[in-house]
C-alpha cells in the first residue's frame, strides 16, 4: 500500500463519523477501527521490505516552487512509529467506544481522534519537512479539539488552550528551523537533508536551526521547561490521554529528534542541550509525579520523566543510546497506554481519580488491579517486564557518558530518576489498589466490562512478552528503526540478564531506594507541600493574561476611537514622510517667474485669510461658521475666475450653495454651538500640528507653482485637438465629456450613490432609536411665524422659470463656453430648492411627478448608453461623434454625442441633489413638523373672497 | 469718448455707492437700520457698474452684451425679498411684539404669528 | 481716465468687501451676518463686472449671473434658517 | 501671486486640520470642507497660474492656461460634494441615534459595559476568578 | 479592441442603475438581477483572466483617444487575477447577504453592492492615475452606504469616522496626483512611468514627494499602521456581509501599491529608497498590531477586523520586498487572505445573529451549533495561517521569499511570534464562545430585530429596542451556510492547487517586474485612435 | 384651451426675452428657440404657479417702472447722505403700518418691492391676514408722510395695473 494512502486512511476514517454523525457509537467506532486496521495492515505489508533496508517512498508534486511536495517514506523509524500509532490507536478506538457515554457526541470525538491519528501518521511518514510541519501543526490543532472535548469543564478549555499555545509556539519555531535547514540543504526532502548532514553541521546557521527545531521538539515532548502543559492536558477524556500522552503526540518531538539525528546530533551543542534537558526533565518529572494526587496527573508527570529519559538517550548521540531510545519508545508506549487506560477505568468505576480517596480496590477490581500492577511494575523497571530492559540499557548508557568532564554526574542523576520512578510506580499500585478497602468511594467500584479492560490487557500481555522475548517481539523493529535513526546498521541483542554490572547495581539501588521513599511518602509529602513551589499553571495564566492585557493596552493606545488622535497621526505621518521624501531628493529651485500681485486679488487674499482665521476662531458658533463657509466659497470661486478658470468658478459657487443648504438642513437638528472640550494645551498642540501641516502644504503648493515642466503636459494635445477632434471650444468641457468622459461617468455615479446612501440612511433613521428621539423633538430655537412668506413665494415663482432658462442656457453652451451639464443640473436643482424653501416640502412635492431616484438611474443610463453607442460603430466605450446640422431657415448648429453624455450628467446631478436634499428635509417631518397644503402663509386674494362670501 | 466718460462716471458712482452701502453696514446703529444701507446702496452700486459695462463694450466696438441687463433685473427682483427676510429675522430675533405697532386690532404681523 | 475710474471702483468694492467681512464676524445677531454675506456677494458681482471691463472680456458674465442667483438663494436659506430652523418645511 | 495663493492654501489647510481635530462632527465637516477648498486650489495650481487666458478656444488667441487640472478639479469638486453630503447625513444620523455629535467612538465600541465587566473574564476562568 | 474589457465596470453600473430605475422597491427582483449580475461578472472576469493569462497586456482606449491623452483600461495578469478574486468573493458574500436576510434591513443594498463592485473592478482595470482616484471614490462612497446599511448608533458613529478619514485620504490622493502631474505633465500610468524613468536628476524632490504621498494614500486604503485607525471600528460595526466584502477593499490599496511601485516607480528609479525605508517597517508594525488586536480585543467583530489588519501586514511584508519571488508569494497570500477574511467575517456575523452580541464575556450565550463552531474553527485556522488551509502555505511562501531580505531575522521573528499571538487569541475567543456555553447549557437564541446592528449591544439596550425573533425571519439560513462553505472551499482549492496557483502568481509577478510589455502596449501601436 | 397652452402669457414673453438676452444673438434660430422656451417653460412650471397674476393695464407698467427707477436713484443719494453724515443720535427710525387695498399676492409683492427699493424704507412684514404691510423707515421724522406717499405714489398706480 502506498505510504500516501496509509497516511490518508485515517483522514478518510475521520470523514465517516462526521458524515454519519447521528448513527451511534458502534458505527463510528467500527468505521474508525476499520480504517485504522487497513492502514496498519498496509503498513505491516511493508515490513519485509523495510527489514531488507529499503525505503518505500511515494511523492506527488504539490508546490514545487516552494519545495513543498506531498512526499511520503516508510523507513524503519516511520515503521516503528506507524505501528505504535496505528496499533495503539486501534486499541484506543475500542476502549473509547465503551468509555464514552451514550449521550456524548461520539461521532465528533472519533472525527477528532482520527484527524489526530492522521496527523501523526503524516508526521512519521513525511518525506518532506514542510509537509511534516503541516502535519505537526495539525496534531496541535486536533489535540486542541480533543483536550477540550469536554466543553463543560473549564480545565478542559484551559488545558486545551495551554497545550495549543505551547506546542503551537514550538511549531512556529520549527517552521523557522525547518526553513533554515532546507535552505542549507537546498531541499526540503528528508532524504536530501539526511544526506547533507555535514554541510548542515558546518553551516553558521546550524545553531539557530538547531535551537528552533529543538524548541519544537521539546514543547511537543513536554521537555523542561515546557513540560507544564502536559498535566493540564489531562482534562481530556482518558482515551485521549492514553493515546496522545503516552504513545503518540508527546512522542512526536522524540520522533523529530530521531528523524534529524544524523543531521543534527554529534555536536557538543546537541549533546549539552538535548542530553541535559532530557536529564533534568527525567528527574524533575519523576520528582513531581511522586506527589501528585490526581492519578492521571501522576501518570502525566511520569510521562514527562520518561520522555526526558528518551531525550537524554538521543542527546548522548551514540549508537547504543539511540538503540536504547528506540526500544524505550516501544516499551513506554505499551505500559504507559495500559496505565492510562487503567486510570481511566478506575475513574470511570470509582468515580474519582484522586489517590487520596482511593485505595483498597484490589478485591473490588481484580482484573484492573492485575493489569495496572503489571504495567506499573514495568514502569518501575522490575524484571522480567519490558521496562526493566530499557532501564538497564539507559543506566548502562548513562555510566558511559561524561558531562563537562564529569563522569559520574549523569549516571548519578539517572539513577535518582530511576529511583523516583520506582517510587511513583509503586505508589500507583499501593495507594490505589492495596491497603484497606474503603467505604466512601464516590461510586461503586467493580471491574468494567471487557470492552474497557481488554485493550489494556492486550498491552500488558505485550509488556510481559517483550520482557521475556525481547528479540522476537520487538528487537527487529528496534533494530530497523535504530538503523534508520543512526544511518548505520546496529545489531543489538537484548537480554534480561547481562550479569552483574554497574547498571544492575544502580538498578537495585533504584528499586530499594524507591521502596524506601514510598514508605516515607507521608512525611515527605507534608514537607514538600510546605515548600513554596512554582505553580506553572498560574505562571502561564499570568503570562497569558498579561499578554492579553498588554495587547489590549497597545491596541487601545493606538486605536482608542479618538478621531483627533487618529488624525494627528495621519497628518504627522503625511507631513514627515513627504518632507523626508522631498528633502532626500534634488530640488533645483524655482523656474517660473511669479505673477505680479494686483489689488483685487490682494483684497481677495486678505478676505480669504481673515475669513479662514475667523473660521478657526469662531467655529464654535456654527451658524457663523456656515456664513464664513459661504464667504470663503465665494472668494475661492472668485479666485478661479481670476485665474482663468470660469468653469471651475461656476461649479464651485453652485456646489457651495447646495452644500450650505445641506448643512443648514442638518444644523437644524444639531447643536448650534460647539462646546470647548479640549484643554488649552491640547488645543495648542492641535494648532501646532495644523500649522505645521499648513506650512508644509503651502510650501509644496509654492514649489509646484514655481516649478516648470520637464516634459510637455498632455494637455497641449487637448488644447490642440479640442475643436478638431472633440468639436468644442471649451477645452475643459471637452475634457470632461470626451477626453476624460470616463472620469465624469464615474463622477456622476459617485454623486448618484451619495444620494442613494443619504436616502437609505434617512430611511433607517425613521425606524431606529432616532425615530423615537425625533418623535418627541424639541426645537432648540424659537420659531418665527414666517413659514412661507408671501413675497418670497411670489418672487421664487418668477425665479424658477428664469433659472430654468439659465440652466438650459448653461447646458447648451457648455461645449463651447463655460457651463455644461453639471452646472446646469445644479442651477436647476437650486431653482427647485428655492421653490421648496418658499412654498414648502409637501406642497412642492405634490406637484412634482418625477421620482428623483429614477433621474439618477436615468442619468447613469443615459451617460452609459451614449458611451455604449460607440460599440455599434466598433469603437470603444464613450467614443464621441459630432456634426453640424443646418435646418432650413436657421443657422447651422452643432450636434454632438457628447451632449447625450452631458444630458446624463445633468439628469444625474439633478436627481442626486434633489434626492439628497429631500431625504434630509424629511427628517423634519419625523420631528413632528406639520406640512402645508397652501403655498403661502397668507394669500389675501383667497381670504378676500372667503371674507366676501 | 462720451461712452468712456459715461462709463467712468458710472464706475465712480457705483464704487461710491457700493462703499457707502457696506460702510452703512458697519456704521449704522442697529440691525434694522443697517438693513437699509446695503439693500439700496449696493443695488445701485452694482447697478451702475453693470450699466457701465453694458455701455462699455459697444463703445469699444466689442458688440453689445445684454447679460448685464439681465443681472441688474435679477438683482432688483431679489433684493426686496432678501431685505424682507432679513428684516423678519431681525424682528424675530431682536424685537418684542409690543414695540412694533400692530397691523390692526387683534391682528399680528406674520412673523409673530403662531405657525 | 477709465483706468482711474476702474482703480477707484476696485478700491471701493475691495474696501466694501472688508467692511462686509467685519460685519459678518462682529455682529450682534444672525440677521446682520446674513445681510453682510448678501452684500458681499453683490460686491463680488460688481468686482467681476469691473474686472470684465478692465480685461475687455465677457467671459465673466455667466459667473456674475450665477453669483446673483445663488447669492439670493443662499441668503434665503440662511434667513429661513434663522426664522424657522427648518429651511424646507 | 504664487505666494498669495500658496499662503492661502496653507492657511486653509491649517484651518481644516485644526477643525477636524475638534471633537464634534460639525467641526469635522467644516474642516473637510476647508481642506477641500485647499486641495481644489492646489490641484488647480498644478497647471501653474495664468491670468486672463481661460481655456476657451477663440480665434486669434494662441495661449491658454492648462485646461487639464481644471477638469480634474471639477471632478474633484463634484466628488467631494457627494462625500460631504454623505458625511453630513451620517453625522446627523449618528447624532440622532446616539444623542450627541461626538466623533470619537465611545468606549462601548471596544469595551464591555461596566456592568458586565465583573462577569467578563479576560482569559476564561483562567484568571482565577472562581 | 475587445469590448469585454470594460464589462466589469459597465455591467455592475448598468445593473445598479436598472435597480434604482425600475426595481428599487422590489427586493425579489433586485436579488435576482443583482446575483445574476454578479454571476455574469464572474464569468466575464474568468474570461478576462483567461485572456490575460496569455501574457499579453490588452489595452482598451476609452473614447478612442490615443494614450496618454485619453483614459485607458489595462488588462494584464494582475488585473485579471484581481477581477476573478473580487467576483468570486462578491458572489459568495452576496449569497450570504441574501441568505442571512441582511439585504432587507435597509434600502438600496443591491444597488450599492453593484456600484461597489463597479468601483473595485474599475480600480483594478484602469491605467490612468486620476481615473484610479475616481474609482476609489466610487468604491468608497458605495462602501459608506453599505457600511451604514441597517443603521444603529455605533454603526453610524463608526461611519462618520470612516468617511472622515477616507475623505482626508482622498484629499491626499488629489494632492499626490497634483504633484505628480506638475512634475510629469501626464496622468497615464505608463506614460508617467516613461517620464519618471527619464526624469532629470535635478528634479527628483517633487517626484519623490508625490510618490510618497501616493504610497500613503494607498497605505490608508490598505490600513497600514499608522494609517489604520479607521479600520477596526468600521469593520467591526459594518454589517457582516459588508465587512466580508470589505476584505477586498484593503486589497485595493495593496493592489495599487504593487501596481504603482512596479510600473511607475520601480526600484531602480529615483524613488528607490522611498518604498523600502517606509513600507517594510510599516508592514511589520501592521502585522504586530493586527495580531495584538486579535489577542487583546473583547469583541469578535473587532477580532475579525484586527485579523484583517494583520493579514495586510503579512501581505505587505511580501510586497515590500519588490522581488518577483516575494511578489508572487504576496499574490498568493492576497487571494488567501481575501477569501479567509471574508469567511471569518461571515462566521462572526452568524454568531452575532444567534447570540445577540459579539462580546467575549463569561455570561455570553452561544447555543451549541457544531456547524458554526466548525466554520469558525476553519476560518480562524485560515486566518492564523495554520495548516491545512492555504494560510500556512502562504506563510511559508512569504517566509521563504524574505529569507534573503535585509532584516530577514526581524521579519521571520515578527511573522512567527505574531502567529503565536494570533493562535492564542483565536483559541481564547473560540473556546469562550463555543465551549463555555456548555457550562450554562443551551439557551434559546436571541436574534436581533431587523436593522439591529451587529456590534455588541449593551444589554440594557437589548431590552429596549430589540425583540426576540425566530430564525424564520432570515431568508434562507442554508444559503448563508453554503456561502461560507463556498469561501472555505475556495481556500481548500487554493491549498490543493497551490502549485498551479503559484504558477499563475509567478507569471503575474514576472509580468509586473518587467513592465516593458505593459509600456509598449499602451504607448505604441495606436492605429485607428483619434 | 389657450390658458392650458399658455398658463402665464406674460411669463412666456418674459422668458423668451430673457433667453434672447442670454444668448445675446439676435438671429432667427435664437428666436425660434426663445419661442420654444416661452411656450414650454411656463407650461412646465404651471403646477408651481397655480393662479396667475391678473393684469388689466399692462401698458401702465413701463411708466410705473420709470417712476420707481427714478426714485431708486434719489433714494440712493438720500441714504448715502444719511449713512455718511447723519450722526447716530439724530437718526429717527420709525415703523409704519400700511393698510393694503391690493389683494393679489403679485400686486402686493410689487408694492413691497417698490417700497424696499426706494428711499429709506423697507418692507419688513405682512400682517397675518395679508391686509397690511409693515414698513421700517431709516430716518422718518414724519411717518404719516411716508404712509401717504406709499399709498398715493405707488399703491394707487399698482391698483390700476393689477386687476
Ligand atoms: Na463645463
Ligand atoms: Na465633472
Amino acid at each position: 500500500m502506498s505510504p500516501a494512502l496509509i497516511a490518508a486512511l485515517p483522514f478518510i476514517g475521520a470523514l465517516l463519523p462526521a458524515l454519519l454523525i447521528r448513527s451511534g457509537r458502534d458505527v463510528a467506532a467500527t468505521c474508525c477501527a476499520t480504517a485504522t486496521a487497513i492502514a496498519l495492515l498496509g503498513l505491516c505489508l511493508h515490513i519485509p521490505a523495510v527489514m531488507a533496508g529499503e525505503v518505500i517512498t511515494a511523492s506527488f508534486q504539490w508546490l514545487p516552487q516552494l519545495g513543498l511536495n506531498a512526499s511520503f517514506r516508510i523507513d524503519g523509524l516511520g515503521l516503528l512509529f506507524g505501528i505504535l500509532i496505528l496499533g495503539i490507536g486501534l486499541l484506543i478506538i475500542g476502549y473509547a467506544r465503551f468509555y464514552l457515554g451514550r449521550r456524548e457526541p461520539v461521532g465528533v470525538f472519533y472525527t477528532y481522534l482520527m484527524l489526530f491519528q492522521g496527523a501523526m501518521m503524516g508526521i512519521v511518514l513525511s518525506d518532506n519537512i514542510l509537509l511534516l510541519l503541516i502535519f505537526w501543526e495539525l496534531t496541535s490543532l486536533s489535540s486542541f479539539l480533543l483536550i477540550g472535548f469536554w466543553k463543560h469543564l473549564p480545565e478542559g478549555r484551559q488545558g486545551a488552550r495551554m497545550a495549543l499555545t505551547v506546542t503551537g509556539m514550538g511549531g512556529l519555531a520549527m517552521i523557522g528551523g525547518m526553513l533554515i535547514l532546507g535552505n542549507i540543504a537546498g531541499s526540503y526532502q528528508i532524504g536530501d537533508i539526511l544526506a547533507a548532514g555535514d554541510a548542515i553541521k558546518a553551516s553558521p546557521l546550524y545553531l539557530p536551526a538547531l535551537l528552533l527545531i529543538l524548541i519544537g521538539a521539546f514543547t511537543k515532548s513536554a521537555q523542561f521547561p515546557f513540560h507544564f502543559w502536559l498535566p493540564h492536558a489531562m482534562a481530556a477524556p482518558t482515551p485521549v490521554s492514553a493515546y496522545l500522552h503516552s504513545a503518540t503526540m508527546v512522542k512526536a518531538g522524540i520522533f523529530l529528534m530521531a528523524r534529524l539525528w544524523p543531521v543534527l546530533s554529534g555536536t557538543p551543542e546537541w549533546f549539552y542541550i538535548v542530553a541535559t534537558t532530557g536529564l533534568v526533565t527525567m528527574v524533575l518529572g519523576a520528582w513531581i509525579a511522586i506527589f501528585r494526587d490526581d492519578l492521571k496527573s501522576l501518570l502525566a508527570f511520569s510521562t514527562v520523566s520518561h520522555l526526558g529519559l528518551i531525550t537524554m538517550l538521543l542527546g548522548f548521540g551514540t549508537e547504543g543510546a539511540a538503540v536504547a531510545a528506540m526500544f524505550h519508545i516501544v516499551n513506554h508506549a505499551t505500559f504507559k497506554a495500559a496505565l492510562f487506560m487503567t486510570a481511566g477505568i478506575v475513574d470511570h468505576e470509582a468515580g474519582t481519580r484522586s489517590i487520596a480517596r482511593l485505595g483498597g480496590l484490589r478485591r473490588l477490581m481484580p482484573v484492573t488491579f492485575a493489569i495496572g500492577t503489571i504495567a506499573a511494575l514495568s514502569m518501575a523497571g522490575i524484571p522480567p517486564l519490558n521496562g526493566f530492559l530499557t532501564k538497564e540499557m539507559m543506566l548502562d548508557q548513562a555510566t558511559q557518558a561524561t558531562w563537562a568532564g564529569n563522569g559520574s554526574l549523569i549516571f548519578v542523576l539517572a539513577t535518582l530518576g530511576a529511583l523516583l520512578s520506582v517510587c511513583y510506580s509503586l505508589r500507583f499500585v499501593w495507594h490505589v489498589f492495596l491497603g484497606p478497602q474503603r467505604h466512601d468511594y464516590p461510586a461503586h467500584p467493580h471491574d468494567p466490562n471487557p470492552g474497557l479492560w481488554l485493550p489494556p490487557a492486550v498491552l500488558v500481555v505485550l509488556v510481559v512478552l517483550i520482557g521475556l522475548m525481547p528479540n522476537l517481539m520487538a528487537g527487529w523493529l528496534v533494530e530497523v528503526s535504530a538503523a534508520a535513526v543512526t544511518g548505520t546498521a546496529p545489531h543489538p541483542h537484548f537480554a534480561l540478564w547481562h550479569g552483574v554490572n554497574l547498571a544492575l547495581i544502580l538498578s537495585v539501588i533504584a528499586v530499594l531506594g524507591g521502596a524506601v521513599l514510598l514508605a516515607l511518602h507521608r512525611p515527605l509529602l507534608a514537607a514538600v507541600l510546605a515548600l513554596p513551589r512554582p505553580n506553572a499553571k498560574r505562571m502561564f495564566d499570568r503570562a497569558a493574561q498579561g499578554s492579553v492585557r498588554a495587547a489590549r493596552f497597545v491596541t487601545d493606545r493606538f486605536t482608542n476611537g479618538s478621531m483627533a488622535r487618529a488624525f494627528t497621526g495621519f497628518a504627522l505621518t503625511v507631513l514627515l514622510c513627504s518632507t523626508w521624501a522631498f528633502s532626500t531628493g534634488n530640488y533645483a529651485g524655482p523656474r517660473r517667474d511669479m505673477l505680479p500681485v494686483e489689488p483685487v486679488p490682494f483684497v481677495g487674499w486678505v478676505l480669504l485669510m481673515v475669513a479662514t482665521g475667523c473660521m478657526v476662531r469662531f467655529h464654535r458658533n456654527r451658524f457663523l461658521a456656515l456664513v464664513l463657509v459661504g464667504i470663503i466659497g465665494v472668494i475661492v470661486s472668485g479666485s478661479f475666475l481670476y485665474l482663468s478658470a470660469p468653469d471651475l468658478a461656476l461649479t464651485q459657487i453652485s456646489v457651495e450653495v447646495v452644500t450650505v443648504v445641506l448643512l443648514l438642513l442638518a444644523l437644524n437638528f444639531l447643536p448650534k454651538q460647539t462646546r470647548v472640550e479640549a484643554s488649552e494645551t491640547r488645543r495648542g498642540f492641535h494648532a501646532f500640528v495644523a500649522a505645521l501641516v499648513g506650512l508644509g502644504f503651502g510650501a509644496l503648493a509654492y514649489v509646484v507653482m514655481r516649478g516648470g515642466f520637464d516634459f510637455a503636459p498632455i494637455s497641449e494635445y487637448m488644447l490642440a485637438n479640442s475643436y478638431k477632434l472633440g468639436g468644442g471650444d471649451n477645452v475643459v468641457n471637452v475634457i470632461l465629456v470626451d477626453f476624460r468622459g470616463y472620469d465624469t461617468f464615474g463622477e456622476i455615479t459617485v454623486l448618484g450613490i451619495a444620494a442613494l446612501t443619504i436616502f437609505a440612511l434617512t430611511e433607517t433613521l425613521m425606524t431606529g432609536a432616532s425615530a423615537q428621539r425625533l418623535a418627541s423633538w424639541q426645537y432648540d430655537m424659537r420659531r418665527a411665524g414666517a413659514r412661507h412668506p408671501l413675497m418670497l413665494v411670489v418672487v421664487t415663482r418668477l425665479i424658477l422659470p428664469m433659472s430654468l432658462v439659465v440652466g438650459i442656457y448653461m447646458f447648451l453652451r457648455g461645449h463651447n463656453m463655460p457651463g455644461g451639464g453639471f452646472v446646469a443640473g445644479l442651477v436647476v436643482s437650486i431653482a427647485l430648492v428655492s421653490q421648496y424653501m418658499a412654498s414648502g416640502y409637501a406642497w412642492a412635492m405634490e406637484r412634482n411627478h418625477v421620482p428623483y431616484h429614477a433621474l439618477i438611474g436615468a442619468g447613469v443610463m443615459a451617460a452609459g448608453i451614449t458611451g455604449i453607442g460607440a460599440w455599434f460603430n466598433g469603437l470603444p466605450f464613450l467614443t464621441s461623434a459630432f456634426g453640424y446640422v443646418k435646418l432650413p431657415g436657421l443657422e447651422e448648429f452643432e450636434l454632438a454625442t457628447a451632449m447625450g453624455f452631458d444630458l446624463g450628467v445633468f439628469l444625474c446631478v439633478l436627481g442626486a441633489v434633489m434626492l439628497a436634499l429631500n431625504s434630509l428635509s424629511r427628517i423634519a417631518r419625523a420631528a413632528g413638523g406639520t406640512v402645508n397644503d397652501q403655498p403661502m402663509d397668507v394669500d389675501p386674494s383667497q381670504t378676500a373672497t372667503a371674507g366676501d362670501r | 469718448m462720451i461712452g468712456e466718460i459715461l462709463v467712468a462716471v458710472l464706475l465712480v458712482l457705483g464704487g461710491f455707492f457700493g462703499l457707502v452701502g457696506s460702510y452703512g453696514l458697519i456704521k449704522l446703529p442697529d440691525p434694522m437700520t443697517r438693513l437699509h444701507a446695503p439693500t439700496k446702496a449696493a443695488t445701485l452700486g452694482v447697478g451702475s457698474v453693470l450699466i457701465a459695462s453694458l455701455i462699455w463694450f459697444p463703445s469699444q466696438g466689442m458688440g453689445v452684451s445684454w447679460h448685464e441687463l439681465l443681472i441688474t433685473i435679477f438683482l432688483f427682483l431679489t433684493a426686496p425679498v432678501t431685505g424682507n427676510l432679513i428684516a423678519k429675522a431681525n424682528m424675530h430675533l431682536t424685537w418684542r411684539k409690543q414695540d412694533i405697532p400692530p397691523p390692526a386690532k387683534d391682528k399680528d404681523w406674520a412673523t409673530f404669528a403662531e405657525r | 481716465m477709465i483706468a482711474y475710474a476702474l482703480a477707484f471702483a476696485y478700491g471701493c468694492f475691495g474696501l466694501a468687501m472688508l467692511f462686509c467681512l467685519y460685519r459678518v464676524v462682529r455682529a450682534p445677531g444672525m440677521g446682520d451676518r446674513v445681510l453682510a454675506l448678501d452684500t458681499l456677494t453683490i460686491n463680488v458681482i460688481a468686482l467681476l463686472t469691473i474686472f470684465g471691463i478692465d480685461r475687455g472680456t465677457g467671459i465673466y458674465f455667466e459667473a456674475s449671473l450665477l453669483f446673483a442667483m445663488l447669492g439670493f438663494i443662499s441668503t434665503v436659506a440662511y434667513a429661513k434658517f434663522v426664522l424657522r430652523g427648518d429651511i424646507i418645511e | 501671486m504664487e505666494l498669495l495663493l500658496s499662503s492661502a492654501i496653507g492657511m486653509m489647510t491649517a484651518a481644516g486640520i485644526y477643525l477636524i481635530l475638534r471633537r464634534r462632527s460639525f467641526a469635522v465637516v467644516l474642516g473637510t470642507t476647508m481642506l477641500s477648498y485647499a486641495i481644489n486650489l492646489f490641484l488647480f495650481s498644478t497647471g501653474r497660474l495664468v491670468v486672463n487666458q481661460p481655456p476657451i478656444l477663440r480665434d486669434g488667441v494662441t495661449s491658454y492656461t492648462d485646461p487639464l487640472p481644471q477638469a480634474l478639479v471639477l471632478t474633484a469638486i463634484v466628488i467631494s460634494f457627494g462625500m460631504t453630503a454623505v458625511t453630513v447625513m451620517m453625522a446627523l444620523g449618528a447624532f440622532l441615534e446616539g444623542g450627541d455629535d461626538r466623533v470619537d467612538m465611545p468606549r462601548a465600541d471596544r469595551e464591555l459595559p461596566q456592568k458586565h465587566e465583573a462577569a467578563s473574564d479576560d482569559d476564561d476562568d483562567a484568571g482565577g476568578r472562581a | 479592441m475587445n469590448h469585454i474589457i470594460i464589462a466589469p465596470v459597465i455591467l455592475p453600473a448598468v445593473i445598479g442603475a436598472l435597480i434604482i430605475l425600475w426595481m428599487r422597491s422590489d427586493l425579489l427582483l433586485q436579488r435576482v438581477f443583482s446575483i445574476a449580475g454578479t454571476m455574469l461578472l464572474l464569468g466575464v472576469s474568468l474570461y478576462l483572466a483567461w485572456l490575460a493569462s496569455s501574457g499579453d497586456v490588452l489595452v482598451y482606449r476609452l473614447g478612442n483617444w490615443a494614450a496618454p491623452f485619453g483614459i485607458v483600461l489595462m488588462l494584464d495578469r494582475l488585473a485579471g487575477l484581481m477581477l476573478v478574486l473580487t467576483s468570486v468573493m462578491a458572489l459568495a458574500v452576496q449569497l450570504y447577504a441574501f441568505g442571512s436576510g441582511w439585504d432587507r434591513k435597509g434600502w438600496h443594498f443591491h444597488a450599492l453592492w453593484q456600484f461597489q463592485l463597479m468601483g473595485v473592478c474599475g480600480a483594478f482595470l484602469t491605467g490612468d492615475a486620476f481615473n484610479l482616484f475616481v474609482f476609489f471614490e466610487i468604491l468608497l462612497i458605495a462602501s459608506y452606504g453599505l457600511m451604514t446599511h441597517g443603521g444603529g448608533e455605533m454603526r453610524l458613529r463608526a461611519g462618520v469616522q470612516y468617511i472622515a478619514f477616507n475623505l482626508a485620504g482622498s484629499i491626499l490622493f488629489l494632492a499626490a496626483l497634483g504633484v505628480l502631474y506638475s512634475v510629469t505633465g501626464t496622468l497615464n500610468m505608463a506614460d508617467m512611468a516613461a517620464r519618471v524613468a527619464a526624469m532629470p536628476e535635478g528634479d527628483t524632490a517633487l517626484l519623490r514627494t508625490g510618490a510618497v504621498m501616493l504610497m500613503l494614500v494607498f497605505a490608508i486604503k490598505a490600513s497600514l499602521v499608522p494609517l489604520h485607525f479607521w479600520l477596526p471600528s468600521t469593520y467591526a460595526n459594518a454589517p457582516g456581509p459588508v465587512a466580508a466584502l470589505f476584505a477586498i477593499m484593503t486589497k485595493v490599496g495593496v493592489y495599487a501599491i504593487i501596481r504603482f511601485f512596479t510600473l511607475v516607480f520601480p526600484q531602480d528609479t529615483v524613488i528607490e529608497s522611498v518604498v523600502m525605508d517606509l513600507l517594510l517597517p510599516a508592514a511589520l508594525f501592521t502585522l504586530v498590531l493586527g495580531q495584538l488586536g486579535v489577542m487583546g480585543t473583547r469583541n469578535l467583530g473587532r477580532m475579525a477586523a484586527y485579523a484583517a489588519i494583520a493579514s495586510v501586514g503579512m501581505l505587505m511584508i511580501a510586497v515590500a520586498q519588490f522581488t518577483p519571488q516575494a511578489t508572487s508569494a504576496a499574490l498568493y497570500y492576497m487571494v488567501h487572505s481575501t477569501l479567509a477574511g471574508a469567511a471569518l467575517f461571515l462566521v462572526v456575523d452568524m454568531i452575532g445573529a444567534r447570540r445577540g452580541d459579539l462580546w467575549l464575556r463569561a455570561d455570553g450565550i452561544m447555543p451549541g451549533n457544531a456547524m458554526i463552531a466548525a466554520l469558525f474553527f476553519a476560518s480562524t485556522i485560515a486566518m492564523a495561517g495554520m495548516p491545512p488551509l492555504s494560510g500556512f502555505v502562504g506563510k511559508l511562501l512569504v517566509l521563504d521569499a524574505t529569507r534573503a531580505a535585509p532584516g530577514a531575522v526581524v521579519i521571520w521573528g515578527a511573522v512567527l511570534v505574531t502567529s503565536l499571538i494570533a493562535i492564542y487569541g483565536y483559541a481564547r475567543a473560540g473556546s469562550l464562545v463555543f465551549w463555555k456555553a456548555y457550562e450554562t447549557g443551551p439557551v434559546k437564541a436571541v436574534i436581533p430585530a431587523n436593522g439591529a446592528p451587529l456590534w455588541a449591544r449593551i444589554p440594557t439596550k437589548l431590552e429596549t429596542h430589540e425583540q426576540i425573533q425566530d430564525l424564520g425571519d432570515a431568508a434562507s439560513p442554508t444559503l448563508a451556510f453554503v456561502a461560507v462553505w463556498a469561501l472555505l472551499a475556495g481556500l481548500v482549492a487554493l491549498t490543493v492547487f497551490a502549485g498551479p496557483a503559484m504558477q499563475f502568481a509567478e507569471a503575474t509577478a514576472a509580468q509586473l517586474h518587467d513592465p516593458a510589455g505593459y509600456l509598449s502596449a499602451v504607448l505604441q501601436g495606436q492605429e485607428g485612435t483619434k | 384651451m389657450m390658458r392650458r397652452l399658455f398658463p402665464h402669457p406674460y411669463l412666456s414673453v418674459t422668458l423668451a426675452l430673457v433667453w434672447m438676452l442670454l444668448v445675446n444673438r439676435w438671429a432667427v434660430g435664437s428666436l425660434v428657440f426663445a419661442i420654444m422656451i416661452g411656450v414650454a417653460l411656463p407650461w412646465l412650471i404651471a403646477p408651481y404657479w397655480p393662479n396667475t397674476a391678473r393684469i388689466k393695464a399692462p401698458h401702465r407698467i413701463p411708466g410705473y417702472l420709470a417712476i420707481v427707477l427714478a426714485d431708486i436713484v434719489k433714494a440712493n443719494f438720500a441714504v448715502a447722505r444719511i449713512v455718511l453724515f447723519t450722526p447716530r443720535s439724530d437718526l429717527k427710525p420709525a415703523w409704519v403700518t400700511v393698510p393694503l387695498d391690493l389683494r393679489q399676492p403679485e400686486a402686493i409683492t410689487a408694492l413691497a418691492a417698490t417700497i424696499t427699493l426706494t428711499p429709506g424704507t423697507l418692507t419688513c412684514d405682512i400682517s397675518e391676514d395679508g391686509r397690511a404691510l409693515l414698513i421700517h423707515c431709516l430716518h422718518a421724522p414724519d411717518p404719516a408722510a411716508v404712509l401717504d406717499e406709499i399709498k398715493t405714489r405707488y399703491e394707487a398706480r399698482l391698483k390700476e395695473i393689477f386687476a
